[in-house]
């Protein structure tokens, strides 16, 4: 048998293989040039841009937890015009698709973010990150009916594939993923972290200068991994995998589980390597049991 | 990438210095610049460690390190042979300055480690550092700086060796004396800050090494900014890992370290 | 100074110590009796009785993830009436508090359990387990309005402390926290474990026989601890915290977000001495740290 | 509760015996049940590691036991003199008849850990043992067994020692000439189920030793169960590791297994 197929048309995008960097893991795609060999991945998502340059979070931004990882970046960024000048130009001729990824406070500011981009140079696929504050107390990841309002403001004004972005808390995340669906968006992505805290019992104060952060990481498979079996069950869009992916078995449980993409964030920070060893570890996988493409492992999931 | 570990000692209580086998890149490490180190293959602890590069010479790169917590700990247990999963070099390092007139080092504790690497930079016709540490057995190379041509003092908190006091302290009398053309600082956040004002009120150019918290190491994360002054007086963050470790020390905003 | 006062009155159980074990980790109270000195816990929550006795789910039941504990045990009991007969009477005298976990699929279980329970000898507190399956999709602790419901149904039939405990995959697990205190919850039991889900590359099947379970252990604690926060800023009946806890800095940092009572769960198996040292652990901090008693650091949290 | 190792040894190929400092309750300890050892003080892996008692004489406990993953790994790394934490005897053992005619013991692979044990308090007139193997090296303590009076017969799955083939088979064989009193068997569950109909079939008691993964080790957590037959063809889920580890093989739900 000949080399697997690794090819993946994720919503239109043309990917050499199903594994993509997270969202705010691997900066504005050249940070990790010296260590990352971005021909070897699937598609970069660069980290979420706003329409005008955020400070971010007041540190410290990060701590450990078991197995995990705490953070509070803010959603520091340069802004969707500095990124469009100082940053595409030198990701264009990579082969490899770009991914951006946007947040906003408002539809308003999601519709002149995706006007900027529709027709930039470049650019593959838009993800929303509806992880974002919302004007009330929920995030609109958390409020299908306003993240449904926000996809009709903007499906139409979107050439490109569009991904939408959910956050796990939530009581059912099939309900959003459905709305998505059904308001037009391209493909789901699945999850971005957990909402979690600590504190430091000698100061007592909470660890983080945002007081809470999101968990992302290892611990969180699990959870990850349910999310992306349930969505996959009720929606027909794709859905790219992600949390805690920190090897290739992961990367092949979250495919099993229906998702046609990957994408590793945390794994990054403590491995460089991991793209390659998925990568290869999939390749393997596929070769092994027999697999001609990798598409045969996408929601191949026995007695369930 | 894996790299050899050669050896791996215990250079004083709680202090150890490892030696690992060169590789292409680090050979042109600036002084300053840090490496990040796997130090489990579990998820404990999760991230990389950086440490700095404390010296390199034709085939090995050396460290210095505290055990602090689980990461150095297992660091520590690491054998000569085994490898170790290592990046770098990474960061901006020390600027150094073409030729001053003199320049001055101001390390404290663990601080030491990147400053021998930045002595072999410095040529300056008058070169002096100053080092303090809590107690005698911690003062490591005073022998070393003066090989390389430096004037060297050294206090500790106890009074056991050099003179007894705080490395700041004797950095502010020092300065009563001479006025070096250039400082450069590494150690606790709280010398940092003394030899920066110090320097501030003097108008004497000065550098810091800068530690915090790390997850990626190359700047993608935004998980280790500091925050820094711009000239318009406003505030932003800068990363420790890519902007520093090492800030110019009038642009720290050092009321949000403390 | 003295040694400082470690006991609690939670909801009107008296502990000598906030430290309880979880529902479903300590069995009915004996299983641990050759390792684990029982006079040394705060109060014992057994594990969850349904009226009649059930089967459970299919093995296997539990899987190891990072840091964390996978389990689909699925409210495998020996029914209320066996409890009282067989179960209490042993437990009566150890002079340490007693709390009965409850867990049913409709209001009138629930009625019947409270009827059966409320005049037992021995019974120090009733626990509601809202995450058993509900009528429809969802479970109790993710629909708060029949969480209200049925805390008015069973509320004045019950005159033991209630302590509600809910589940962590909810939107906004204030809301129903809410709920319950409005409805006469005496307490709140936070958390309850995430659903996850384990998948078996080289089977391509679910590793747990029930496809998904819940997560439990250190890899939730930062989660757990959020959540806990979370909830006791908005509620004024006292909350026990769980999720994690495996030392005793973490039941400080529970403590200190604001949990009258913690509970350990998953560190039993893994250390059955963790009872003596997290309670050794929190009167070393009161000593060093010069609080007179434990009350003092609930909700001691700076800069929040 | 920690223990003091005092032996760690490979004495196969993947197969370590440990020696264990003796303590009081493990003194009582009937042949079948186990210990529940504690592999790592970090969260990997989380739980203990189950492993059945190999030997017990007056002053150490010994266990036999095969590197499968982290934790048995991490259990081989250890040296003597590190303490290890170690909780038993645990479980429901083997039910050792006071004196039948004959016994047998069947024991593949890692199974013969419990069985040695085992092999202590048995008295019969006749008593006799089938191991089996993977492969020669892998068949151990058959001298063991001798010197208690055993009449021992190997199999090894390549024929490079003993008969060639599976213990299984040899069993089936064996039956056909004598009928033991009762049979004892350990090992991997296909050889169990194989045994078990045997006997089954001609009406010999047989007890099996049963593997699962285990949280609690005490019978809280029910997350060990195996499902077994009632008398009344109902089934119920019963704890491994409270119940069991050894089963009467009847009441076992084979198919439940394989
Ligand atoms: C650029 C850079 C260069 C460094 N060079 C050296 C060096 O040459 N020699 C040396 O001994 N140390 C150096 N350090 C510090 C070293 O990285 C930390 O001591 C180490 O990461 C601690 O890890 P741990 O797992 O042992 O402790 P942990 O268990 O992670 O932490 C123990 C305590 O130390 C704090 N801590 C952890 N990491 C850091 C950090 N990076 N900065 C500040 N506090 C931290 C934690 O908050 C915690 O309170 C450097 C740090 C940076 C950022
Ligand atoms: C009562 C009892 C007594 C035992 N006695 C012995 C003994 O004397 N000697 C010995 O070598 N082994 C014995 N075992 C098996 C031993 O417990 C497992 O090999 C060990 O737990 C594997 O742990 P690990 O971390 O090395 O592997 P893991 O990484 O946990 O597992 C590797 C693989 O083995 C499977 N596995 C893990 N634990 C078990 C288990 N308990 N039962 C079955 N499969 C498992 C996993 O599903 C996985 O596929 C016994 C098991 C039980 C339940
Ligand atoms: C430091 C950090 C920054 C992140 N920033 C973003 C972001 O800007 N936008 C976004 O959608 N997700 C962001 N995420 C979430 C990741 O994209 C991803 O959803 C999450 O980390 C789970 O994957 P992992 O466990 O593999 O890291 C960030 C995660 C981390 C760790
Ligand atoms: C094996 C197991 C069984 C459990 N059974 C129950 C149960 O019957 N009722 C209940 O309310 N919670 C049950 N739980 C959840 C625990 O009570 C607790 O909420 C959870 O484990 C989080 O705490 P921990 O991380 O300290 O384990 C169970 C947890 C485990 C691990
Ligand atoms: S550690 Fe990621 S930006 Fe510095
Ligand atoms: S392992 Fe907990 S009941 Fe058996």
């Amino acid at each position: 048998m000949g080399k697997p197929d690794l090819t993946v048309n994720f919503a239109g995008i043309k990917m050499r293989n199903p594994l993509m960097v997270a969202s705010g893991t691997f900066g504005y795609g050249e940070e990790y040039e010296e260590l990352v060999d971005v021909k070897k991945l699937g598609a970069i998502v660069l980290k979420s841009v706003t329409l005008k340059p955020r400070q971010g979070n007041p540190p410290p931004r990060i701590v450990e937890t078991p197995a995990g990882l705490l953070n509070a970046i803010g959603l520091h960024n340069i802004g969707v015009s500095a990124l469009i000048r100082e940053k595409l130009p030198g990701l264009r001729n990579l082969g490899t698709p770009i991914i951006v990824s946007i947040g906003g406070e408002t539809v308003e500011e999601f519709v002149e973010l995706i006007e900027f981009l529709t027709d930039a140079e470049g650019i593959s696929g838009i993800e929303l990150n509806l992880s974002c504050p919302n004007i009330g107390k929920r995030i609109l990841a958390q409020d299908p009916a306003a993240a449904g309002k926000l996809l009709e403001s903007i499906r139409k004004k979107c050439r490109l594939p569009l991904i939408v972005k959910l956050s796990p808390q939530v009581t059912d995340i099939t309900e959003i993923a459905g709305t998505c669906e059904e308001k037009g968006a391209d493909a789901i992505s699945l999850i971005n972290s957990f909402p979690g805290m600590a504190i430091d019992i000698e100061t007592r104060k909470p660890v983080l200068g945002n007081t809470t952060g999101g968990l992302t990481g290892p611990a969180i498979k699990p959870l990850a991994l349910k999310m992306v079996w349930d969505v996959c069950r009720v929606v027909k869009i794709p859905v790219v995998g992600m949390g805690g992916v920190m090897r290739a078995s992961d990367a092949i449980e979250f495919m099993l589980a229906g998702a046609k993409a990957i994408a590793v964030g945390t794994a990054l920070f403590s491995n460089p390597d991991i793209i390659e060893e998925i990568v290869q570890g999939i390749e393997d996988y596929l070769v092994q049991n027999g697999f001609a493409s990798v598409s045969q492992i996408v929601g191949n999931l026995d007695g369930s | 990438m894996k790299q050899e570990i050669l050896s791996n000692e215990e250079v004083a209580p709680g202090i150890f210095r490892m030696g690992i086998a060169i590789w292409k890149r680090i050979q042109s490490a600036c002084p300053g610049q840090f490496v990040h180190i796997r130090c489990s293959s579990t998820f404990e602890p999760l991230l990389r460690r950086p440490l700095s590069i404390h010296e390199i010479d034709s085939n090995e790169v050396k460290l210095l390190y505290k055990v602090i917590g689980s990461g150095t700990k297992l660091l520590s247990e690491k054998k000569p042979g085994e490898k170790l999963d290592i990046v770098g070099p990474l960061g901006h390092g020390f600027n150094v300055e073409p030729s001053p007139e003199s320049v001055m080092i101001v390390a404290g504790g663990i601080g030491a480690a990147p400053v021998l690497f930045l002595a072999h930079f410095l040529k300056a016709a008058r070169k002096q550092v100053l080092i303090g540490a809590r107690t005698g057995e911690l003062i490591l190379y005073e022998e070393e700086f003066k090989k390389l041509g430096f004037s060297v003092e050294v206090t500790t908190d106890d009074g056991s060796y050099g003179k007894k006091g705080l490395v700041s302290s004797l950095f502010e009398e020092f300065l009563k004396r001479e006025t070096p053309a250039i400082v450069y600082a590494c150690g606790p956040v709280a010398l940092l800050k003394e030899v920066a004002d110090t320097c501030g009120n003097c108008g004497i150019p000065c550098q810091v090494s800068i530690e915090n918290q790390m997850a990626c190491g190359v700047g993608a994360c935004l998980g280790c900014v500091i925050k820094t002054k711009e000239k318009d007086g406003s505030t932003i963050y800068r990363r420790v890992c890519k902007d520093g470790p090492v800030f110019d020390a009038s642009i720290v905003s050092w009321e949000s370290l403390i």
